[in-house]
């Protein structure tokens, strides 16, 4: 059981959702982050008075899946994500000791 | 051609529009059928009505900016504020004089700048009725509510200055020309055409050019599937919306109180208060019919649809709101109200979007006011109604489409895929109309 | 009787409300008493004062829609537009005659549709003192504001359609026959009470139906701890309800300044603008008193508290804007904002739950204004302004209650426990005020 | 000194001024100068423009709601509910009568409670032009303009009470001494000075008031960086600031046209709707000019510097909306905007923190406004406007500045740096703005 | 020393902090969050035309808790945030490697 | 490879990012949150009532980095984001098992 972190463009979101869905994944949970990498940001004017936006928007999916599943996951997201273009995110994955459906109660790979 | 004689309405209303002249007479002294106090009351109403619809470029602003979605709200501020300056200078430049000088049964007036003369009263002979100033003032206002009717539907996609381009040439050449058929006395005038307040010659004016933008620009990315299917993209703020409706509609009793052009006699101060009544219960009969309508399909009150019910009927009372009874008005208002619950998903159906509904809010009920016209007034017929909604609807139709293709085959007239994607504010603008609340929602 | 008798305001008032006869008539040509300009001012005064409390249902809709969750954000503005729909045609198809027509010292007029006739005015003679149409439109308006205010107490939880019904038992029946009693002519005219726009007959009418929906409906889940300890639920807007607190005091000029009935001679002209200030002054000082009221309790003052405040301040006033001096009309505006202050966490601790502070606004402060119409007016007695409140409020909260029972065990008048959580947007509309931004934080 | 005479305008304009008096006198019977007719018109006139400047507040407070961050919001809201409340008070009890009561080509007037008299109209004599109220009731109004414009410049730091002392004293001292040289009669309107409607009675005296302010009490935290870098702080709701400027906009008809003090003659009616339309275009060249020229220099428009543009046209035509034409009175106004493009950045660059722009806006287009008279006004030298607006400036800078000074010296101006991160909202008013959304982005 | 990472409705953040007090945990961070999952969304009608929501709105809670405690922390939320429909969420729980709380210096279960 | 989870005050963030690109990190992803902590919310008055705010607005940082750099990683936050006042907020660290960039394919550290 892992748990994938995925950042990547806010408009790719039903992209990915839809590859995920493909693939059976059928959860995950989506938070709005700004984010702050390579892609610089980009100078603005507001007033007459220059500043550089460092934080640009960016939509965070955090995916648990089981074992076996990881692979095509981290792949579907960045196949589905990837633009080419600076910017397009990151997959992080880590290990999950246990995982739990509140509903009935059910754990481990029952629970996903 | 005296002043007062712009818009003077055919049909029967003549009597009305002239009461002021034949009243209020009042001091014998005066060489001159209008008194001075009449001259004061006219100018009044044009000032207090005029102000009202003014206001109404707030309402157009809200009830746009909470119906787009957040990453091009401050772009569409930007149009509402800035469309409104452009067709006001385009008007005194051009628009005023093309409109209203020496049409003559004709099918335009005079391309020059508009100067106001006001000799006569301050000689004391009160014949022309009202200031020349006060005139204008409502003139122009009129010509604005048009430009913001374009400015909903190609939300969202279309270029700030290519935008702003077009609306110079609605308020200069387009409105006033179809303008000046009728309310410049020109040929429709004549034919005996009836719109009292624009239901046609401001509203589906607005409508049409909106439609043919709407056509020519092409659909938001995303709101149409591969598979044909419709997308809802919701707005993104509903009580900025209620609140554009609801100063619409209070700018709506100087739009059609106004247009009786006069309040210097009893008879004008009748009109003009049936006008507010009449006005007022046609959107209650929009509301209701959209809100019914929306609850019987959907099971559900649409609050988006009920807005654009309210609106609907107001458009559609104001080719004759001096007319009907208070019952007439309201069943008048609320088949506004049924066209525009039905109008909106048949848009859709036909791939066209138009962002805020008004196509189907101005144009669709814009059209079925003049066409009920002759219902509660006599002195206009169906055939001569059904001449002026075709006339200008292709006059209008042809005219807009040819603007937006000369502009979209020189400087371009939408903005690139991912300036889209990332929102007109941020591509066009370089700010945000709400920076600190998170942005990646808006794709959730 | 006259129409213009519509509304002639007993102790006192009679003398300027009827001036408009007396003076003005410079026309000698003229039958009557009232000239032609004297019939153009009035009517103009009830349409520009008319407009202005139109566009209150703006400013009800923006104060509410600030103080609700946002998660009953577009249900609120829906029920604040169709709430001014409702109201207004039930007023045309039988409240305007349940309350003017043949009530001859009695408890109610004739239940049938309004109908207006200018003939008299048409034909020269200008007695009716103003246009039917003007008249209906100013007095039609009022009705709405009195929806408005119970729309605000019941919000998050109470269902669109009942409440819609309410809405219409009340615009067409119970306001009428309360307000027959005292406007119509009938019998509480009669005894001596003095309302001169309506703090009890308005105001203290929506609120006590307020508060009888609110006691019948229950408190919203989690307003009250199981240990009787009170939840604070903050509103989702403090800018929306700051402007809608600004448009409901601009529209009480018209409210106040409009309930003069006439425009038509100097006097009327010198009571209105009195009537201005008085007003004014009457909201600065409930916007000070709740401030500094705040400041000593809480040490802190409390925005919701002020904007309270101030409508406390023009709820005390209405009932008699034009008698009092400046200074006076300020401290009757000031009591109303103390009274707030110590009301609205008094209901609290009664359990009842008032979302937008109604009643401590229109109930609390319209009792106050009530009584203290004596203060300033030889003509009112302390006596028949009690009788004057007792009487309304005994009738409203009675027939009220029955209706909201009589909703409640039939149709239902609450949505269900699951459904509240949710929030009534997407409930009952399926939709959100503002869909694009996080939604989790409603319970944060 | 009658009344009427008040804001008597010398240059050329006293003609106009005057006319009411001349004509209208349509009753023989009548004893006096003045028709009843014309006392009503002149009345009406100020009522209608007064609401219409007393809304300009709720434009305030939505312009400075939307360009303040949103931990600010809430307590900007209270401010400009506050210091309308505080404004009109102290201008009832010492203001008005400091500003126009026995001035006699002096430096100031009585400082007494005011109070009306409408003795010799209610005798039939209506030489006093108006109704003290409605006189009252359109002074009243400006004083809050003045105050409005200070809360924007010295927002997201000030504390609230310290504040509202300053207003008390702007409104009861500095505001009717300067209005008394002036519009009261004093000396500065007999040595030759012509300020219509204010652009530096008004608006540069509130842009003095602001500009010592925000001098004395520094920038903002994070506002310029240690190395002298400038760091743009955007506001937080863009489409408020848009409706704020609409309102603002609508408000300056009644601020301008209710100026010209009357409406009872047709030059009169004449005068005022060319104000109208000059204000109108006036405005349309501040929106242009600062379009364009933001689109110039930094090949984006500025939404923000749009809106300042419009109001700094509306402020440049302020001081003599009559005489231009509409050509002459949009390159008026153009100019306007095009100073407030160029003064933001400058303000920036001299380190003062002025949050909405009010001193450009309000301050330089007052200015400019001003000296610009004698363009289109021969009555008026150029000498004679630089005299005023240095007299008027430097007076109001000292006064403003000893009164900040004496309040940071004692109870002090500014919250704890450990208040102003965490915002006025929470640390002054304990709540929230928009508590449901996030609060962390507030510095991303 | 274990992160929990709970995914809840968000009407149950109250009854879940209470409950975690109960239990002597002070300390937790929370998130809005957009959750897609078997609880299929909702179709609705916007101006004529159906679409489905696909994501619904959720608290995310993130409690790091020594470990002894993270059995009877997971009960504690499974057991408040329960309804028993569909949609009631997850609890997913992790190693932390360490902590560090800032103002102190303090680090491991000192610092919880 | 670590991932570095911080969550601060707000108006710490400026500061905190400024150090982290003077260590050379230049990705992290930041999120809005509330917090519940020691720092134990504040009681306020609403309309007559009082009433607790319990949770305060924080921020939260996520900042995958190189195991080498944790340490500094993780100091130079808390330096730069500490106030010394109850609330200042917490580091966690985990493990992370892969992380990839979606716009090359990089994994692993070249992917940071
Ligand atoms: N070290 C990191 N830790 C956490 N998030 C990161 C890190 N580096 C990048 N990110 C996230 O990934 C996003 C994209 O990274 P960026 O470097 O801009 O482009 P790319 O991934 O194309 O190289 C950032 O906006 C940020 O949210
Ligand atoms: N595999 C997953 N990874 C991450 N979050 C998930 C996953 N599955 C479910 N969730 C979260 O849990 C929430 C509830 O899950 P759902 O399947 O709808 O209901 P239930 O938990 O009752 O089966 C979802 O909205 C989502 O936020
Ligand atoms: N056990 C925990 N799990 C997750 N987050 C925590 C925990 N304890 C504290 N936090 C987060 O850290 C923030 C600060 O903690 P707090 O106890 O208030 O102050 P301090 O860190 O100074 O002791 C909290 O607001 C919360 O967001």
């Amino acid at each position: 059981m892992k748990m994938i972190m995925a950042v990547i463009k806010p408009f790719k979101l039903d992209d990915v959702r839809e590859a995920l869905s493909d693939l059976g994944v059928d959860g995950m949970t989506v938070t709005e982050v700004k984010g702050f990498g390579r892609q610089k940001g980009h100078a603005e004017i507001y007033r007459g008075a220059e500043y550089t936006v460092h934080f640009l928007p960016k939509v965070k999916l955090e995916v648990a899946v089981k074992a076996d599943l990881v692979e095509s996951v981290i792949e579907a997201i960045a196949a589905a994500a990837q633009t080419g273009k600076i910017g397009d995110g990151k997959i992080f994955t880590y290990d999950m000791s246990s995982v739990l459906r509140v509903r009935t109660g059910e754990t481990g790979d029952e629970a996903l | 051609m005296s002043k007062f004689k712009n818009r003077l309405r055919r049909a029967g209303l003549s009597g009305l529009a002239l009461s002021a002249f034949a009243s209020l007479s009042i001091s014998p002294a005066m060489a001159g059928e209008v008194s001075e106090t009449a001259y004061i009351f006219n100018t009044l109403s044009f000032m207090i009505h005029g102000f009202l619809v003014m206001f109404m470029a707030a309402g157009f602003a809200m009830l746009e900016s909470g119906l787009v979605r957040s990453k091009n709200v401050a772009t569409i501020c930007l149009k509402n504020v800035s469309l409104y300056a452009v067709a006001g200078l385009m008007f005194y430049v051009v628009g005023y004089n093309a409109m209203y000088m020496g049409v003559d049964g004709g099918f335009m007036g005079t391309f020059m700048p508009w100067s106001g003369d006001n000799a006569d009263a301050l000689a004391g002979n009160f014949d022309g009725g009202y200031t020349a100033e006060s005139d204008w003032f409502f003139q122009m206002v009129f010509v604005a509510t048009t430009a913001s009717i374009v400015s909903g539907t190609v939300a969202e996609r279309i270029k700030l200055w290519p935008f702003l381009v077009f609306v110079a040439v609605l308020a200069a050449v387009i409105y006033p020309i179809t303008g000046s058929w009728q309310w410049g006395g020109g040929w429709l005038a004549e034919m005996g055409f009836s719109d009292f307040a624009g239901s046609t010659l401001v509203h589906s004016v607005g409508g049409w050019a909106a439609l043919s933008g709407a056509i020519i620009l092409g659909a938001r990315k995303g709101k149409f599937g591969a598979d044909g299917s419709v997308r809802p993209i919701p707005g993104s703020s509903l009580p900025l919306a209620t609140l554009g409706t609801f100063i619409l509609w209070l700018g709506w009793f100087g739009f059609n109180g106004g247009s009786q052009l006069a309040l210097g006699s009893a008879a004008d101060a009748i009109a003009i208060s049936t006008i507010y009544i009449n006005t007022n219960i046609a959107a209650v009969g929009g509301v209701l019919a959209a809100m019914v309508l929306t609850q019987l399909i959907y099971k559900k009150v649409d609050l988006t649809m009920v807005l654009n019910g309210a609106l609907a009927g107001l458009v559609s009372i104001t080719a004759a709101p001096d007319t009907p009874t208070l019952a007439s008005a309201f069943l008048i208002g609320a088949v506004g109200g049924v066209l525009v619950v039905i109008a909106v998903p048949l848009l859709d159906k036909l791939k066209i979007d138009d962002v805020v509904g008004a196509v189907s809010v101005h144009l669709v009920a814009g059209i079925w006011g003049t066409l009920a016209v002759p219902l509660t007034n006599d002195g206009a017929t169906f055939a001569g109604q059904l001449t002026g909604v075709a006339a200008v609807g292709g006059f209008v139709f042809i005219a807009s489409s040819i603007v937006w293709l000369v502009l979209k085959f020189t400087v371009g007239i939408r903005v690139s895929e991912e300036d889209e994607m990332l929102g007109s504010d941020q591509a066009e603008l370089g700010l945000e109309a709400y920076p600190e609340f998170g942005r990646g929602s808006q794709t959730i």
